[in-house]
């Protein structure tokens, strides 16, 4: 089948200090076709589709957008040749309205008189996000907004505009598969529409459902591209990785450690906040305990009232026995409770410091010498966690901010594999993480339960909780729907249980 | 409070500022003068903001003071608000500095071309009519160009005394220290230095110190008590021109009062400035008639 | 509404205030006193609602204070050309006017292109404007001014102060514009998160840069108006203006960082701060003291609106 | 070495400045002027320390010149009560100290357990503390203070004024601090993001309180100094003190955002504004003017800053 060439970037190269994010890498768009992104992390996909934004500026190289060479010096020439992109890291206005933000940059086609007529804005806004499946109010602002509705926000944002080349990066790494559904079936409307999609996602399975043709992106060189039906998920791998990837990094046997030491190292009776309602369950030592639950189900709520980060109204945490009292993160983490949060960028990271300090951001007291850091042995520390972790770096002095997103991501993990605490909660751990670390990751996590520690697992890829967890507890409306264990777990199951009182 | 007797007479005070001693006692000497007559006082401060000045005045309009008191922060610009009371038909003073517009019943003060006069003759004479001076100014106040004005006039006679330096010591006594330093380093030979105020003076005496200079004379302006005592100490600084602040005070009283039994009162009333050294202290002391 | 919601915190504290200086003073609750408040805070208003705009984008503008003085000489001083009133005076005020948007617009310059945080350029141009006042009148004030020049500040329209007038027409329009045009969305958008605004499309230097002129602009209005109500220009005038202008700002529930926040607001941080002053001015309290006080219920009042929020 | 490299911009700007100071006078590059300008900026740079810690926070402070006053004032006060001087002396320094901890302590709690802004609580308690300096004086200077007490600004170990020797201390501890304590990298941490730092278990609110006090206590220990190189207690000292300071800070490359600044910038900047006055003054420059120059070289120090990091 020929069809129109939408775009096509010639040889694009983009240089950051320290790296060649892009070289010169060619990469073609055809109209109504799904094109996949695919690479490791800080592979240069982000930087691809920032460069076509007009959000960042290409070294060399040479843009055609149907057939004619474009300039792209600023974000509003990519808007004006139809181009809309879904960012990586949100870009949205926490105090603006969901419908404001949906239209921000685009109130023209709202104004009367020169004002904005905000009541035709807003049942715009909820045209477009119906088109999603979802029902967000347009009139809140999206400070209030959870991590995954911030996300169906951008993508909102993207659609709103009529498009006619659509970057996605990473659309669906908070979204349940409910969302993801609703998702494709959008795509797939657009893509009939003649609108030419690039998509970027390391959920394999998710390229070989949607996508037509595959490029794949390694060290800023572009190293495959073909039909998706010309290759399988080891393929990719290969490709992305440039070699065999050991399938399972560690032989993984549930509950991997002795009856005896099966003792309970973590108890929650009766949590209630305005969003969670007397939530209890309990969690062994060696234990994988995974949250399941739909968007907004209370998942991330609950383990921030674990964690102290936010204020409970009731309920009891009970750290090997002994009730301990969590008014702050800080008292959780003396109580050995570790919390992973889920937005990296908004509370997980300080952005100008380097690799380095965050890492060891919560174990600074271990690499001390009364009140003066011990220089040789936290970098002693935090190289190694770079090393295992493969993070993508020239050194650990780089500041975090210059990383691409699952870089970052596990320069968190480092910061929490680094803590010597005894229960560990994982809140939607490999959001971002490609598929060659992602294994490494879960067998991190199945070695920091084999060591006799405690794990709480969050994540909206219910594939990836059935793998890893030895029980699952879904959570819907912010109550406990149901606990169900490794054998009993099936992907229905679960999700009949997440929206049993929807 | 607002059932007061009849007989009790309310006068509105602005003052320009209380930061500096001068308006401390000239404040002290409206108050114990008002007390006498019983008199209720209200004092305000505009610390050099006219606009907040005529807000004051106006604030005493809507109270409906009996006589309102101004020290202008300018001559000019006060005129607003003095005529704002003259609408209300209020009594209205000036003490210190004049106001140029509007209907004053009476305006109090000591001259300051006058004041400035003095220091500078007081300088030509210890230094022999030569010599380099340097002027520790605050260059953004009516009374203070006045004072460097005559103090300029008069060594203007002087052809062997030059002005080497005029700086802004803001009026403030650490400003003033630090501005000094500076000059001092800049003028190796300098032999005196004229501060348009004590604390002007003060700081310069400061940075005398801290350089360790002698043959130094500086000349102050106001003899506030700490420069009193820096005089009769036998520092570097050798003079003061004095002002009566206090008097300018209870004068502005008393004038009031006449107006308030409906006797005749003058134009103006000039109130004496004078130089005092440490002989004149000296006497005053033992005399008692510098007593502060 | 919910604009008013928002400033209920601050509404309330501003009613205690007036409950109190009207049960406490005869002269406070009177129609007489209640215009001469309005007219006193109207300088300042004025001013704070250009702040207003350049917090809204999480800048700040120390310099208003200072170009208030220098603004106010320069006019002034074309009122003393050898013209005849009818050219001098819109001469006047244009030039003024111009000054105040060459300020803005440096500084929104040096904000947008050179990228140097606002409060440094703005400190830096606070000592420039001011300096520059001095040097252009030598530190004394303009004055021997045309009578009629007074009239524009002192005089009264259907019995309202004509300064409150103005900043009546300043604080409606403004509503107007941050709440209903795409002009004021943007300033919002930009001070909530600037790059996503930048992402889209939004010409952020270029808003940004508007938003200072429209201060510096705002600013001259409000020194001429000083000048005219002192009927001389005085380069010493509006000093620390800054500080009492940011402060009914904040006080008005205006986040510093940017993206939150209501003329509304400010309007009753502007009336608590003015009645304060007038009120303790009313009760005869001395100006040391007053000054102590000023500082606590600046305090209380934020306080007050933070526990709302809760 | 990273920090010598990120004051680079600054430090060129310096030397610039040195260069046509000692071209243009003859006084400027003697060895007793250079003392002379080091113990002018002392006073200032120690404050500009502490503003650095708060700075750093993405705080500010712009209470520390009216603190400086009152504390001069407390502290002079009481080396006038009855007592001898060995009792006197310790209990006044003490006393001044301990005023500057508690209003760091007040600033510190405002700020994070009442959640107000830095800029907010810091401006009340500017106002409170200059009114109260006034309220407790009457506005008159303490003097008649014993002559001891003047040494300790005054005098000179090892030639090297006292005040300098302060400062010097000051900052190498700060460096140490801010570079290789848990403490300072918490303040770093705390400026990029108070949300994360918190989520990292850091006691951000006991943190940035701490901070706070530490500024408060290096005020008062400056305005100790102050008052002893005038030898009285000054209800007018240190006014706009914190401007000077803030300028010094953020020219050195510290960002009023937080998160990013070094205490080696911090002497620079204060350096660059003291060379300045001081060279400004020696070449006998109106003082309207040098505010217009101090103006434009804090624009351009801070605009080959940034084009440095370009
Ligand atoms: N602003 C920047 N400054 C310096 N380096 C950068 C910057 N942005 C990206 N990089 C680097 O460029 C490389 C490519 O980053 P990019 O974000 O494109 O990766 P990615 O393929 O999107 O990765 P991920 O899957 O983790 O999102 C990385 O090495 C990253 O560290
Ligand atoms: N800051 C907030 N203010 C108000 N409501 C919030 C806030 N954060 C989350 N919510 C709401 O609270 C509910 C629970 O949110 P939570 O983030 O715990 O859900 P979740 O299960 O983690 O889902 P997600 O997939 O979105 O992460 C949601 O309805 C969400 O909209
Ligand atoms: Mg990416
Ligand atoms: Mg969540």
């Amino acid at each position: 089948m020929k069809r129109d060439i939408l775009l096509h970037m010639r040889s694009m190269s983009k240089h950051y200090p320290g790296v060649q994010a892009l070289d010169s890498v060619d990469f073609d768009l055809f109209a109504g076709e799904i094109h996949a992104l695919v690479g490791e992390n800080g592979a240069g996909k982000s930087t691809l589709t920032k460069i076509l934004a007009g959000a960042e500026q290409s070294d060399s190289g040479t843009i055609e957008v149907s057939g004619r060479t474009i300039a792209i010096r600023e974000p509003a020439d990519a808007r004006r040749l139809g181009i809309g992109i879904i960012y990586q890291e949100f870009k949205l206005v926490p105090e603006l309205s969901v419908a404001e933000n949906i239209f921000l940059g685009d109130e023209r086609r709202f104004l009367r008189h020169g004002f904005v007529r905000f009541s035709l804005m807003h049942a715009e806004a909820s045209k477009v996000l119906s088109r999603l499946g979802e029902t967000i109010d347009p009139v809140l602002p999206v400070r209030k907004l959870s991590v995954s509705q911030r996300q169906i926000v951008e993508i909102a944002k993207a659609l709103s505009n009529h498009v006619r080349i659509l970057a996605m990066d990473e659309p669906t790494a908070s979204l349940t598969d409910r969302e993801v559904e609703n998702l494709f079936a959008v795509m797939r409307n657009l893509k009939t529409d003649g609108v030419g999609i690039i998509y970027i996602s390391h959920r394999i399975e998710e390229i070989f459902r949607i996508a037509d043709r595959i490029t794949v992106l390694r060290d800023g060189k572009l190293i495959h591209s073909c039909p998706v039906a010309e290759a399988d998920s080891e393929m990719l791998v290969k490709w992305m990785v440039g070699r065999e990837a050991d399938r399972e990094a560690h032989q993984w046997s549930p509950k991997g450690i002795a009856p005896s030491q099966r003792r309970e190292i973590l108890r929650i009776e009766n949590l209630t906040s305005d969003r969670v309602h007397g939530i209890s369950f309990g969690l062994d030592r060696g234990e994988i305990l995974g949250l399941a639950g739909l968007t907004g189900s209370g998942r991330t709520e609950l383990v921030r009232l674990i964690f102290g980060a936010e204020r409970r109204s009731s309920g009891r945490i009970v750290v090997d026995g002994r009730e301990v009292s969590v008014r702050s993160p800080g008292d959780a983490i003396k109580a050995g409770i570790g919390l992973l949060t889920e937005d990296r960028n908004l509370d997980g990271l300080v952005l100008q410091m380097s690799i380095l300090e965050n890492i060891t951001l919560s174990s600074l007291s271990d690499v001390a010498f009364g009140p003066f850091v011990n220089g040789s042995k936290e970098r002693r520390a935090a190289s190694e966690l770079v090393r295992r972790l493969r993070i993508k770096t020239r050194s650990v002095e780089t500041p975090v901010e210059t990383l691409s997103g699952g870089n970052r991501q596990k320069v968190v993990l480092g910061r929490w594999l680094m803590t010597q605490c005894n229960i560990l909660i994982f809140d939607e751990p490999t959001a971002g993480i490609d598929i060659a670390v992602k294994r490494e990751i879960h067998a991190l996590i199945r070695g920091l339960a084999s060591e006799g520690r405690g794990i709480i697992v969050i994540s909206s890829e219910l594939p990836e909780l059935l793998q890893l967890c030895d029980r699952i507890a879904v959570l819907c409306d912010g109550i406990v729907a149901g606990i169900l264990t490794r054998e009993e777990a099936t992907q229905e199951r679960l999700m009949k249980l997440a929206t049993s009182y929807a | 409070r607002h059932d007061k007797p009849q007989a009790t007479k309310v006068i509105g005070v602005t003052l320009l500022t209380r930061g500096h001693m001068f308006y401390r006692d000239l404040e002290e000497g409206i108050r114990t003068e008002a007390a006498q007559y019983e008199y209720e006082v209200i004092i305000t401060a505009a610390e050099f903001d006219l606009g907040k000045q005529i807000s004051q005045i106006e604030d005493f309009v809507a109270q409906g003071v009996d006589a309102i008191v101004v020290c202008p922060v300018d001559s000019r610009g006060v005129g607003t608000g003095i005529k704002r009371a003259n609408e209300a038909r209020i009594p209205v003073f000036t003490a210190d500095i004049a106001a140029q517009e509007g209907e004053i019943m009476c305006h109090i003060a000591s001259d300051n071309v006058a004041g400035g006069r003095l220091a500078g003759e007081y300088l030509a004479k210890v230094l022999r009519q030569k010599g380099s001076v340097a002027i520790i100014n605050q260059p953004a106040l009516t009374s203070t160009l006045d004072r460097v004005q005559g103090f300029r006039e008069s060594l203007a006679r002087y052809p062997g005394i030059k002005i080497v330096a005029d700086v802004n010591g803001f009026g403030v006594r650490d400003r003033a220290l630090q501005v000094s330093a500076d000059v001092l380093q800049a003028n190796p030979q300098l032999d005196a230095i004229f501060g348009i105020n004590d604390d002007s003076a003060l700081g310069a005496l400061d940075a005398v110190r801290q350089f360790k200079r002698t043959n130094i004379v500086i000349v102050g302006y106001d003899a506030t008590p700490p420069a009193q005592e820096a005089i009769l100490r036998g520092t570097a600084l050798k003079a003061d021109v004095i002002q009566y602040p206090s008097k300018i005070g209870s004068t502005t009283i008393q004038t009031i009062r006449k107006f308030f039994l409906g006797e005749s009162i003058p134009s103006s009333i000039p109130v004496e400035v004078g130089l005092v050294d440490s002989t004149i202290l000296h006497n005053a002391l033992t005399t008692g008639a510098v007593n502060r | 509404m919910k604009n008013l919601y928002q400033s209920f915190g601050i509404g309330f504290a501003l009613l205690v205030e007036i409950a109190i200086f009207s049960a406490l003073s005869p002269h406070f609750f009177t129609t007489d006193n209640l215009l001469n408040v309005m007219l006193q805070i109207s300088i300042t208003a004025i001013v704070a609602v250009g702040m207003t705009f350049v917090i809204l984008t999480a800048g700040i503008d120390l310099s208003v204070g200072s170009l208030m003085a220098f603004v106010g000489v320069v006019a002034t001083s074309m009122l003393k050309l050898d013209l005849r009133l009818e050219y001098a005076f819109p001469l006047a005020m244009l030039a003024g006017l111009l000054l105040g948007a060459a300020s803005g617009l440096i500084a929104g310059t040096l904000v947008t292109r050179f990228r140097i945080t606002p409060f440094i350029v703005t400190l830096a141009l606070m000592t420039i404007w001011r300096g520059l006042a001095f040097v252009y009148t030598e530190g004394r004030p303009v004055w021997e001014l045309p009578e009629a020049f007074a009239l524009l500040g002192n005089g009264r329209t259907l019995g309202i102060p004509n300064p409150t007038i103005v900043m009546i027409v300043v604080f409606v329009t403004a509503y107007v514009v941050l709440s209903h045009t795409r002009f004021g969305r943007y300033i919002y958008a930009i001070g909530g998160n600037p790059e996503a605004a930048r992402l889209a499309g939004i010409g952020v230097k270029r808003i940004v840069t508007q938003v200072y002129v429209v201060c510096g602009v705002l600013s001259a209005a409000s020194g001429i108006l000083l000048a005219s109500r002192m009927n001389s220009g005085q380069p010493n005038a509006g000093i620390m203006y800054e500080l009492d202008v940011i402060a009914a700002v904040v006080v008005g529930g205006t986040s510093l960082f940017g993206g939150r926040g209501t003329v509304t607001g400010t309007f009753l941080g502007s009336l608590l701060i003015g009645v304060l002053r007038n009120g303790l001015n009313l009760l005869n309290v001395g100006s040391y003291v007053q000054q102590v006080v000023v500082g606590v219920v600046i305090l209380l009042a934020v306080l007050l609106d933070q526990w709302k929020k809760r």
